[in-house]
């Protein structure tokens, strides 16, 4: 009965922005506007729900259960680009349809959990906005959701496309929410600016996605998901490879993967919850699933694999390295969620596809909750967002520190909380493919994922203890402007930190659970995306000294930060011009921002340039040659108007005649 | 025979056009009439026949058309144009279209040419001067394509399918009439015969507004 | 040559003759009765020296133009100042011969009709050879080079048109009765329904009116008014060339008064001739001599109104054409019409 | 009588008239010219009326006389403007429209 309702999980929030950005700004109030926004979101997340529980006594037919096949609904509503059929009868036809399986349930069910709860949250922190920006914003992440949903919900790469075009769009639109504003007084970079950056970034990589789709419409001949993951092992390696190597750009860009995640730690301009929502818990990771979607083309595709791995590590590595030296507590998670997004990813690049979803999940619920108790601190600050202006908040935020720290500990991997299992899982993915295949390589990757952990912690602490922990250092005004969010935003955290701590059990090691509590979902997965499964083979490490290295690398992370920041009086902190060489580095995000502007924007932006000038001088002199050739030749036709009528005539009649003499030839 | 009644007439009509002096104009009378009363005794079964007549009408029809062009006094002009249309309006004759022969007149000789002899009047234009043929590149160039054009006409009637003799006791003896003409205007041609008038009443209109030397 | 076609051009040929000679006799007389009769209005003899009543007057009136040394002044355009009066001359002749001055009747044992030519478009050619008398004025007033000459040319030329309309205009109603173009058919239609004259009155007075402005008399005759134009388009002619232009006035004269009886008064038709039972030659007499008494009627109406009327002004003269006959020509239409589609003509 | 006299005739009436308004600069015998060529198509649709026995020549030359009609007095009453304005109907004087 759910299941029949699927369209009905994207369309609702739909709904709700079209209300809301048609009626909101001016018929309706505050209280309507998020009432019909949280209500768009939570009815879909009911029938998500609902959906989800009803997949489990689905089945299309008995037989296919039987064979293993993943239990998998699909809901087509109408044909939208009828195009036709091959010559060999083909049926090239694009429909619009959703479908549910294992995959997209969880996300939905991230999607529109979290989603709801954000959308609660905002409500409070949202409060100071005028009503027409209150209207404005809900409808934005309304329109959010509902692509989202289509992204996640899609049966075909162009419905998929279309959910993946729309969310970049809201990215765009929320990034940019406050336009009027400045995002960075010293690079003179607009709210505006940084939409705008996220966008193009995005768009760069939606060509590969858009490059890919086509390849494999050219390729498979359709372009119905299913349809084509069952034809890759047909398609030869060639195409797989490049298909996913397109693929995986796209992911990139969305996902925020090295060289195209420059534009993330700029969308912090936008609105907290928005970070929270899209930039941490769902639309970032839409690479990641769309990765995992494909994963079966990718099994075809090893040298996909491999970059996909590669690029992941580097990026986590990366990302964590400048998140140590970060002061803004907003960049601090901007840089952490790119890291995580890396670890994701390589994830799925080993082949550890459903420990990939299980970081995703658990990321969602951490790294939301880490955003949204940092909007509750920047509520509390009344806008401040530097950490070296914070510090000894416990005691004002004493619900947001709490939560603040489960989610900290979370994503410093320690157990039992979430970050612990699904770190655990994809380290051990590394390693048991590093054992079967026997490469140092891997094993490298492996300890960049530990050492990426152990950085983890490292900053995760340091933004702890130099928030919460020590003495205030704002100034006397701020502090007495102090106090704890209301229960609208400080309820979500608490249900956040919940699931922040538990939700790692869904996804306890089969060798730690011994079957009392099992894996359940990568059993639960299985049927969707292909399971790493080491057959055999030399292991470097046992699974048990594997984790504790990571656990040690980690306790290791937090005790050296610790030890720097948890000294009182704590040092000023050094300016990043004063510092010196790797620190210096560091401070400057390696200079990436930098680089790309020489190497690529500067060339890109000669090149512009010199097409103006082509444009001006050559094009527009062509068009211009031949207006003055016109022009010219009209002044010498223009000689043959005499004004004499018998020239006229003597003309006339001799065209007479030699028509006459033509047609009688 | 044709030709030589032709020659005789292109002789009396430039004798008629160029000399109009009368002491000139008596004695090449007479030879005419002299040559005619000759021709009648020779032979009066070509004079009474059809062909004959046309082949003369045609004659006179061109040399007036001819010194239409030629004479360089606009009055004279007029005048010959109105012989031509005499001319044409004895082909209608011959051609069974009697209501047109009449009309011809009537219209054209009687009304539109008056209409042309009071502007030449009211105008009191005097001879056009420099009036000669083979004078500038345009004029010898306007009579090698009248010539060219005038060929290829000859070259397109020879060539043409091949058409009835007519015997005129065979036609029908409404033909040409005005009752058929009538028949005709007011069933299947009204449009354009209403077409016509407001042709008409938009031309006098137009004439009166260029003529008139002041709108009150 | 068969013997028809010689019958009919030997036929024409006399008639021509005929109607010539009795044409040039009544104009020369003519000029005799409007002496007389203007010298009886004005209260005077008139002519009465040469033979008796002066009745050969006109002979020697004749004599004397022929013999008058023919002026021809300098700065004349020659062909077109020796063309004109021919062209004012001929259509006036022209135009009576399709006017039927009697029945037909048989004659040496042919039928002959008492008409030059019976032909099917009678009226349209009155009409014709009615405009081509324009010509004669207009290349007379512009061929004497003489601005008196011109003026009287031009508004001459422009007079006859005018009037030519009405003229025209009222012919329509004659036509729309009649139902044929062809002038006997007229006459016969008369003999049957009645004179034209008397349910076309309008129609009647119009063409009567526009006949003597046609004709330049009196009261019309402004391209020779004297008084101002000298003497009008034929200032400079005299001799032969000068009798031509008085006579083709008095035999417009003619032709128009004949035209007037053929149109409206049933032109050769004695009412009640038919019941007499005469023979069919002393009928054809009789009908002929009730046309010539009809003709003389008008023909002394045209110089009883020429000493009784005095002389209209140009603007006048333009008016009466324009705005008086003209709208009344088009009444006589709508009524004749109506009488035609109520079937009472 | 073959028609195809008449159109000969026709044919040379209608090019004496079309070199006339070449050769002539005199505006009221160029527009006499013009009525030369109309008389000269009103000759061959009258010919060729007679050729097929069909009346519809004679509808069109009818109508050809209200055309020429139309077309003299506003071609004259054109003349007459530009004699008033520039005292000459020499066409070649009247050359203003031109470059």
């Amino acid at each position: 009965m759910m299941l029949r309702l699927l369209w009905l999980i994207p369309l609702l929030p739909f709904a709700g922005f079209l209300l809301n950005g048609l009626l909101g700004a001016r018929y309706l109030t505050r209280r309507a506007v998020a009432l019909v926004a949280c209500a768009a979101v939570l009815a879909s997340f009911a029938i998500s729900v609902g959906a989800v529980l009803e997949l489990h006594n689905f089945a299309p037919t008995p037989a296919e259960t039987d064979a293993g096949s993943p239990a998998r609904f699909t809901q087509t509503l109408f044909e939208w680009m009828p195009m036709g059929t091959t010559p060999e009868g083909a049926d090239l036809t694009v429909r619009w349809g959703y479908s549910l399986d294992p995959l997209s349930a969880v996300m939905i069910l991230v999607v529109t959990g979290i989603g709801f709860l954000i959308h609660v949250y905002s409500i409070g922190y949202m409060e100071h906005e005028p009503r027409a920006g209150f209207a404005r914003f809900f409808s934005y992440l309304n329109l959010f959701m509902g692509m989202m949903l289509t992204l996640v919900l899609g049966a075909s790469l162009p419905v998929v496309f279309v959910g993946w075009e729309g969310v970049g769009l809201c990215s765009y639109l929320l990034i940019g929410f406050w336009y009027d504003r400045m995002f960075d007084e010293t690079t003179k970079m607009s709210c505006a600016d940084a939409g705008r950056k996220a966008f193009i970034t995005n768009r760069i990589g939606d060509v590969g996605f858009l490059l890919g789709m086509l390849l494999l419409f050219t390729a498979a001949g359709t372009l119905d998901i299913q349809a084509i993951l069952a034809r890759a092992g047909a398609l030869g390696t060639g195409v797989c490879t490049a298909a996913a190597l397109l693929l995986f750009l796209g992911a990139c860009g969305k996902s925020a993967q090295i060289p195209l995640y420059v534009w993330l730690p700029d969308a912090m301009a936008g609105p907290t919850p928005v970070s929270a929502l899209i930039h941490a818990a769902t639309m970032v990771t839409a690479g990641v699933y769309v990765t995992c979607r494909m994963a079966p083309l990718y099994v075809q595709a090893p040298a996909a694999m491999l970059s996909v791995t590669v690029v992941g590590a580097l990026t986590a590595l990366f990302a964590a390295i400048i998140g140590t030296a970060q002061d803004d507590i907003k960049k601090v998670l901007a840089y952490s969620t790119v890291s995580q997004l890396g670890y994701m990813m390589l994830a799925a690049g080993v082949g550890a596809f459903s420990a990939s979803i299980f970081h995703l999940m658990t990321h969602a619920f951490f790294k939301a909750l880490l955003f949204l108790g940092a909007g509750s601190v920047i509520h509390a600050m009344s806008g401040e967002q530097n950490i070296w202006r914070m510090g000894g908040l416990r005691r004002h935020l004493p619900l947001t520190h709490a939560t603040f720290a489960v989610a900290v500990l979370a994503i410093a991997g320690i157990p039992p909380f979430a970050g612990f299992f699904s770190k655990d899982a994809i380290l051990a993915g590394v390693l048991a493919l590093a054992g079967q295949a026997g490469s140092p390589a891997l094993l490298a990757v492996w300890a960049a994922g530990v050492l990426t952990a152990g950085l983890t912690a490292f900053y995760m602490t340091r933004l702890y203890l130099l928030v919460f922990a020590g003495v205030p250092r704002m100034p006397e005004e701020a502090r007495h402007h102090l106090h704890e969010s209301p229960p609208v935003m400080t309820r979500p955290l608490i249900v956040l930190a919940l699931g922040a701590a538990v939700a790692g059990f869904v996804g306890v090691p089969e060798f730690l659970g011994g079957g009392s509590l099992p894996n359940w979902l990568q059993v639960y997965l299985s049927g969707t995306v292909p399971s790493f499964h080491p057959d055999s083979g030399v292991i470097y490490l046992s699974e048990w000294s594997a984790m504790a290295i990571a656990l040690l690398v980690s306790v290791a992370g937090i005790a050296a930060a610790w030890a720097m920041y948890g000294r009182r009086p704590l040092p000023a902190p050094a300016a990043a011009a004063e510092a010196r060489g790797f620190v210096r580095l560091i401070k400057e995000k390696f200079f990436v921002d930098e680089a790309i502007d020489a190497l690529v924007l500067a060339p890109y932006r000669w090149l512009c340039r010199a097409s103006a000038a082509f444009d001006e001088k050559v094009v527009d002199g062509l068009v211009n040659a031949a207006a003055a050739a016109t022009d010219l030749a009209s002044q010498l036709l223009r000689l043959v108007q005499t004004g004499y009528v018998a020239g006229y005539a003597f003309a006339f009649f001799l065209g007479t005649v030699v028509v006459l003499f033509f047609v009688m030839r | 025979m044709v030709l030589l009644l032709g020659l005789i007439a292109v002789v009396a009509v430039f004798a008629l056009a160029r000399t109009f002096v009368p002491a000139r104009t008596v004695p090449v009378g007479a030879a005419l009439g002299a040559v005619m009363v000759a021709l009648v005794a020779y032979d009066h079964q070509e004079l009474a026949s059809l062909e004959f007549w046309s082949g003369l009408i045609g004659f006179v029809a061109i040399m007036s058309a001819l010194l239409v062009v030629i004479h360089p006094n606009p009055m004279v002009s007029v005048l010959f144009l109105i012989l031509n249309l005499f001319c044409i309006a004895l082909f209608f004759l011959i051609l069974n279209a009697q209501f047109l022969a009449v009309i011809q007149v009537i219209i054209y000789a009687g009304a539109i040419m008056v209409l042309f002899v009071f502007v030449v009047m009211l105008l009191n234009l005097k001879a056009e001067e420099g009036l000669r043929l083979g004078g500038g590149p345009q004029r010898s160039g306007a009579v090698v394509l009248g010539v060219a054009f005038a060929a290829l006409m000859f070259y397109a009637i020879r060539n043409r399918g091949a058409a009835p003799y007519f015997e005129p006791e065979s036609f029908d003896s409404g033909f040409g009439t005005a009752r058929g003409i009538g028949r005709l205007l007011f069933t299947r041609y009204q449009f354009a015969f209403e077409a016509a008038s407001i042709l008409l009443i938009a031309a006098m209109i137009g004439a009166v507004v260029l003529a008139k030397r002041k709108l009150r | 040559m068969d013997t028809a076609i010689v019958r009919v051009l030997l036929e024409s040929t006399v008639k021509i003759a005929l109607f010539f000679f009795v044409m040039l006799t009544v104009v020369a007389y003519m000029t005799w009765v409007e002496r007389r009769v203007s010298a009886w209005i004005q209260d005077r003899r008139g002519p009465n020296r040469v033979g008796p009543l002066g009745l050969l007057q006109p002979l020697a009136d004749g004599i004397k133009f022929l013999f008058k040394e023919e002026v021809t002044p300098p700065h004349v355009y020659l062909p077109v100042y020796l063309l004109a009066p021919m062209l004012i001359f001929v259509p006036a002749l022209v135009t009576f011969s399709v006017v039927p001055i009697g029945p037909s009747l048989d004659l040496l044992g042919h039928r002959i009709a008492l008409q030059i030519a019976d032909v099917d478009n009678g009226i349209l050619i009155v009409l014709a050879f009615s405009s081509m008398g324009v010509y004669g004025v207009a290349l007379a007033g512009w061929s004497s080079n003489n601005k008196y000459s011109l003026m009287g040319g031009l508004r001459s030329s422009a007079q006859l048109i005018s009037y030519e309309l009405a003229m025209g205009i009222a012919i329509v109603g004659v036509l729309m009765a009649t139902g044929s173009l062809r002038l006997s058919d007229v006459v016969e239609h008369q003999i049957q329904n009645g004179w034209n004259v008397l349910y076309q009155l309008p129609g009647f007075l119009v063409f009567l009116t526009a006949a003597f402005a046609e004709t330049n008399r009196m009261p019309f005759d402004l391209p020779e008014a004297e008084t101002e134009l000298v003497a009008g388009y034929h200032t400079e002619y005299s001799g032969m060339r000068f009798s031509m232009f008085y006579m083709a006035e008095y035999a417009n004269m003619v032709t128009a008064s004949a035209l007037v009886v053929t149109l409206y008064l049933g032109g050769y038709h004695v009412p009640g001739l038919a019941r007499l039972g005469l023979p069919e030659t002393a009928a054809a007499i009789v009908q002929v001599l009730a046309f010539c008494a009809k003709v003389a009627f008008f023909l002394f109406l045209y110089v009883w109104v020429r000493w009784t009327v005095p002389r209209f002004r140009y603007d006048q003269l333009m008016n009466l054409g324009w705005k008086g006959l003209l709208p009344i020509g088009l009444a006589n239409v709508l009524w004749v019409s109506f009488l035609v589609l109520k079937g009472w003509a | 009588m073959r028609v195809e006299f008449f159109l000969l005739m026709a044919a040379l009436l209608f090019t004496i008239g079309c070199v006339g308004v070449l050769v002539r600069r005199n505006a009221i015998v160029i527009l006499m010219c013009i009525e030369l060529m109309l008389n000269a198509v009103n000759l061959t649709f009258a010919a060729f009326a007679h050729e097929n026995q069909s009346m519809a020549g004679h509808v069109f030359v009818f109508f050809v006389m209200t055309v020429a009609a139309a077309e003299a007095a506003v071609g004259l009453a054109i003349v007459i403007a530009l004699f008033r304005r520039r005292r000459t109907t020499d066409v070649e004087d009247a050359s203003l429209m031109r470059w």
